[in-house]
């Protein structure tokens, strides 16, 4: 039943918009585009010296599950480097795709291991990242 | 009316699978319709007692090949209106027809020209002008929508000059449903000597046409949405602008004769289906041609148009609910878009599957008239002669639970 | 023997017809191979459970489609030696395939540059890039065929210089049967970088391949032909081949963004899929590479040479017989020509046909090849794995009738 | 059976090659291919001053049944004009689709109505006589 993918942990999350917004000054942007649906995706983020995220903003127009995983991806995503995102990206691919369940927020899109087709709906925020972290 | 929709559910096996199980209701025709047991054993019979390649053979089972082939080319010719066979060219499918026409026509296309679409046409009926404007330095001038979805043929005076050399325009809408004002588009061509594609595909699965008396050049229409098979389309040009047009693909079947440096073409419709043509899909849309053709569409338009205003006598009670297109029934096929302004389409079209109801929702490879009206996309309910009552009921259904889940 | 021909005939519907009455000897295979009950199945599942436009859905029966397509995809990847799945595009037909490659190509081709075919290769590798020789100002260049059939790799030392940009040729020549020394063109490509393209419509047919190992940039091949639907081709490229590659066809999917005046492409193989891709077919053709895979081929090599064989044994008999093609088994695959001194090659497929005898006669679209033996076609008997002794020893007996006939 | 297309009378027609060669001094020459066969007629034509056909003769490349056709053709040819032969085309079109029986040699012809793919070799002679006499 494709209801469970809209279960209250996922419509909550989308709806909380964790780190929705822009930066002052960010010092790195990454938009990605879902061709297929047209959703995008902008996360404007700020390094530290070290090349942790310090600040991250995003913003998302897409659907329900685009908009929670940028919530629940912002919510851990300060204070990582590129490998450490790379780490979440990983966490999250074996969450959909059913290979793992996922800590904290990320385990609520599980059930997305049933719909393949809306996967990129969560990578989409991830992918936008990376661009970000890419330069 | 005459028209029994329980009957004819009963001649398409897909409509009795379970969806999560629950019933099936299919409201995705626009995208690709369903097809009846009469194609599935059409095009089965030809796998199983007349399969080869057709024009090449002399034996019994080419000779068949060739016979269903040129058959099915018959009826699409009468389902179109009667025209000459030579006029019906065979393609991969509707998008293929178009590049056709459009590389054909570029041939003759000088810097300067003009092409004209409109702001509402799929993407098939833009990316090929695009790109053949690109090569030959022409210009595509854009019609605009109308706040309700139809192509504005008021601006044609304004867009269409001695400098349009081609009109291509969608005949109904894959998103809004509305009918465009063909006289219209084709007394503006004329006046200046321009030609006119009209894109059928989402017009051909609402019954027989006559492509003729439309007055335009070129008429193009998908297998696969007129309860044919994929990978087949058509292309019904008018005889003396087929013989214009240069080949598209090179390969068998399209030449005269072949010596080193020296190649001559066949004529019109052979000269356009390069290489095996895909047979198989052929006879498919030729038996679902003979199969609309034999419907009664007076009762079938009266029942699709009787759906239509169910469901948009169901939208006001749906809260944040817009449609995109014409607000009545008036010129419009049925075609429904619509927003909800708490819900993303996405999201609308994936609850409405958890009720077994199977809809469209994006940009329906139409962003230029998603950008129109400044929205991502919208959920599409797109009709076809066996939907019924039921569908339109629980798709309104799964629409009051959408908004009620993200209210 | 392993090889249980009978069983294997079994799982062809259409053998058990019959032509005038009699048996079906079906020795037309290179023309369009028959389709196991497999691959018949395969797309009337789809058609009767799956079936919906693929990529463009979120809806049940849309995952559904989008997974058998994409499922296809990944068979006809590891049929062709486990290439990533990215590296497979579907097209309307082999044809088809050749037209993209040769349209991309051309992109970049300047006046002078060369290309370089061979006497013996099918329409659908020469007008392909004539039409792009004569838009580029460049030249084709024509490998020389040697007396028993085969591309003469010898001239490659003169045909191929450092203004040859692509290498177009039959992997297997549908009329003479001869395998091509692909190694020797591959070193003659590497050393001055240009692409090579092998033509294996004639090569599929008879087992899974290898084409990274076999070095070369593009592959193609006719699902009609290896077992599958009509309508379906396969383009393998290089990834790094595809992606320099521009579009062929525009229109739906095969675009990043679509805004007025300004459109991006998706990446390959995306980019080359215009519009909705001919799913049922596709379907099909991953059956066919699946049931392929599933085969015992070096056994259904020695039954499929076994007969090559019989007849060649045979030929002698027939008087005025004469072979077009390797006089052996050595470098050559189940086709083979021959013409009748006393009777048109028409005339004897004709003959062969009240015998139940299917087979292809004229020039296999190959009028180069014609002109370089002088003759104005062929009669030819081209095998599949579900042939047997039976079939063989009825051309014979045809064969002879014919020579009798007009003696 | 399709056997019965080439009865004795088609082979002998055939072999006969009636009007076969060249003329010396022709008027006007026709050349038809059938690009799905490669086959090929050449008609060669003296037409009198009363615009009627006074010699002829061809060259044909083509199979038996290209080769009966243009021999049974000859032999009615000589002495009519473009109507006289668009007659003939008419009559030859009515046996070999079944619609009409046809006269002496023409009648040759009749199993061609269940050999639609052979049609075109039957009516090859004819069109490049035509062609002929279209100037
Ligand atoms: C060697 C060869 N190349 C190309 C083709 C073209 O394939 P298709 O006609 O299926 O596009 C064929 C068959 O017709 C062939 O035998
Ligand atoms: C209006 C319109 N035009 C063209 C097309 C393209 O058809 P296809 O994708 O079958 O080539 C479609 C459907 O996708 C359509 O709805």
């Amino acid at each position: 039943m494709s209801q469970a993918l809209y279960q209250d942990r996922i419509v909550a999350l989308a709806k909380a918009k964790l780190g929705a917004g822009k930066l002052a000054n960010p010092t790195a942007i990454g938009e990605r585009d879902n061709p297929l649906c047209g959703d995008r995706v902008r996360m404007e983020i700020a390094l530290g010296p070290d090349g942790r995220i310090a600040e991250l903003a995003h913003k998302v127009r897409g659907c329900a599950l685009c908009e929670a995983s940028a919530s629940a991806l912002s919510a851990r995503a300060v204070g990582r480097d590129a490998a450490g995102i790379a780490t979440l990206r990983a966490e999250m691919d074996g969450v959909i795709t059913g290979t793992s369940d996922g800590e904290g927020d990320f385990a609520a899109f599980a059930p997305l291991r049933d719909h393949k087709s809306r996967r990129d709906c969560v990578t989409l925020p991830f992918e936008a990242l990376r661009a970000a972290l890419a330069g | 009316m005459s028209f029994d929709v329980a009957a004819l559910r009963g001649q398409f096996p897909i409509l009795g699978t379970l969806v999560h199980g629950l019933p099936l209701h299919y409201l995705d025709n626009g995208a690709s319709a369903q097809t009846p047991r009469a194609v599935i054993d059409a095009v089965v019979s030809y796998e199983t007692t007349a399969r080869a390649n057709a024009h090449r053979g002399v034996h019994a089972l080419a000779e068949a090949a060739t016979d269903l082939y040129e058959g099915a080319r018959a009826d699409v010719a009468a389902f179109l209106g009667g025209v000459p066979v030579e006029e019906i060219v065979f393609t991969g499918g509707c998008t293929a027809a178009i590049n056709l026409v459009a590389h054909g026509l570029g041939a003759s296309l000088k810097a300067g020209d003009e092409i004209v679409v409109s702001e509402l046409e799929h993407h098939s009926n833009i990316v090929p002008w695009h790109m053949l404007a690109e090569r030959a330095g022409a210009t595509l001038r854009w019609l605009p929508v109308t706040d309700d979805g139809r192509i504005d043929v008021t601006a044609l005076g304004t867009m269409v000059s001695a400098r349009t050399r081609v009109i291509a325009l969608a005949h109904v809408s894959n998103v809004t449903g509305a009918v465009l004002d063909v006289a219209a588009v084709v007394a503006a061509a004329k006046a200046v000597g321009a030609k006119v594609l009209l894109d059928g595909a989402q017009r051909a699965p609402h019954g027989p046409l006559d492509v003729a008396a439309l007055g335009v050049d070129f008429y193009v229409l998908a297998g696969h949405k007129a309860y044919g098979p994929n990978g087949i389309g058509i292309l019904w040009g008018r005889a003396t602008e087929l013989d214009r047009l240069p080949p598209f693909m090179g390969g068998g079947s399209m030449i005269g004769r072949v010596e080193k440096g020296r190649i001559t073409y066949a004529p019109s419709p052979r000269r356009f289906e390069a290489g095996t043509p895909p047979i198989g899909p052929a006879v498919g849309l030729g038996a679902a041609c003979r199969w609309m053709s034999g419907l009664d569409w007076d009762a079938i338009h009266d029942h699709e148009m009787g759906l239509v205003q169910r469901l948009l006598d169901g939208l006001p009670d749906i809260p944040g609910c817009r449609l995109v297109g014409p607000a009545g029934l008036q010129g419009r096929f049925p075609v429904v878009s619509l927003t909800l302004d708490s819900v993303h389409p996405h999201d609308t079209a994936q609850i409405l599957d958890s009720f077994g109801v199977a809809v469209r929702a994006g940009h329906h490879c139409a962003q230029p008239l998603m950008d129109r009206f400044d929205i991502a996309g919208t959920t599409r309910i797109s009709l076809a002669p066996y939907n019924d009552s039921g569908d339109i009921d629980a798709a309104l259904l799964g629409l009051r639970e959408a908004v009620r889940r993200f209210a």
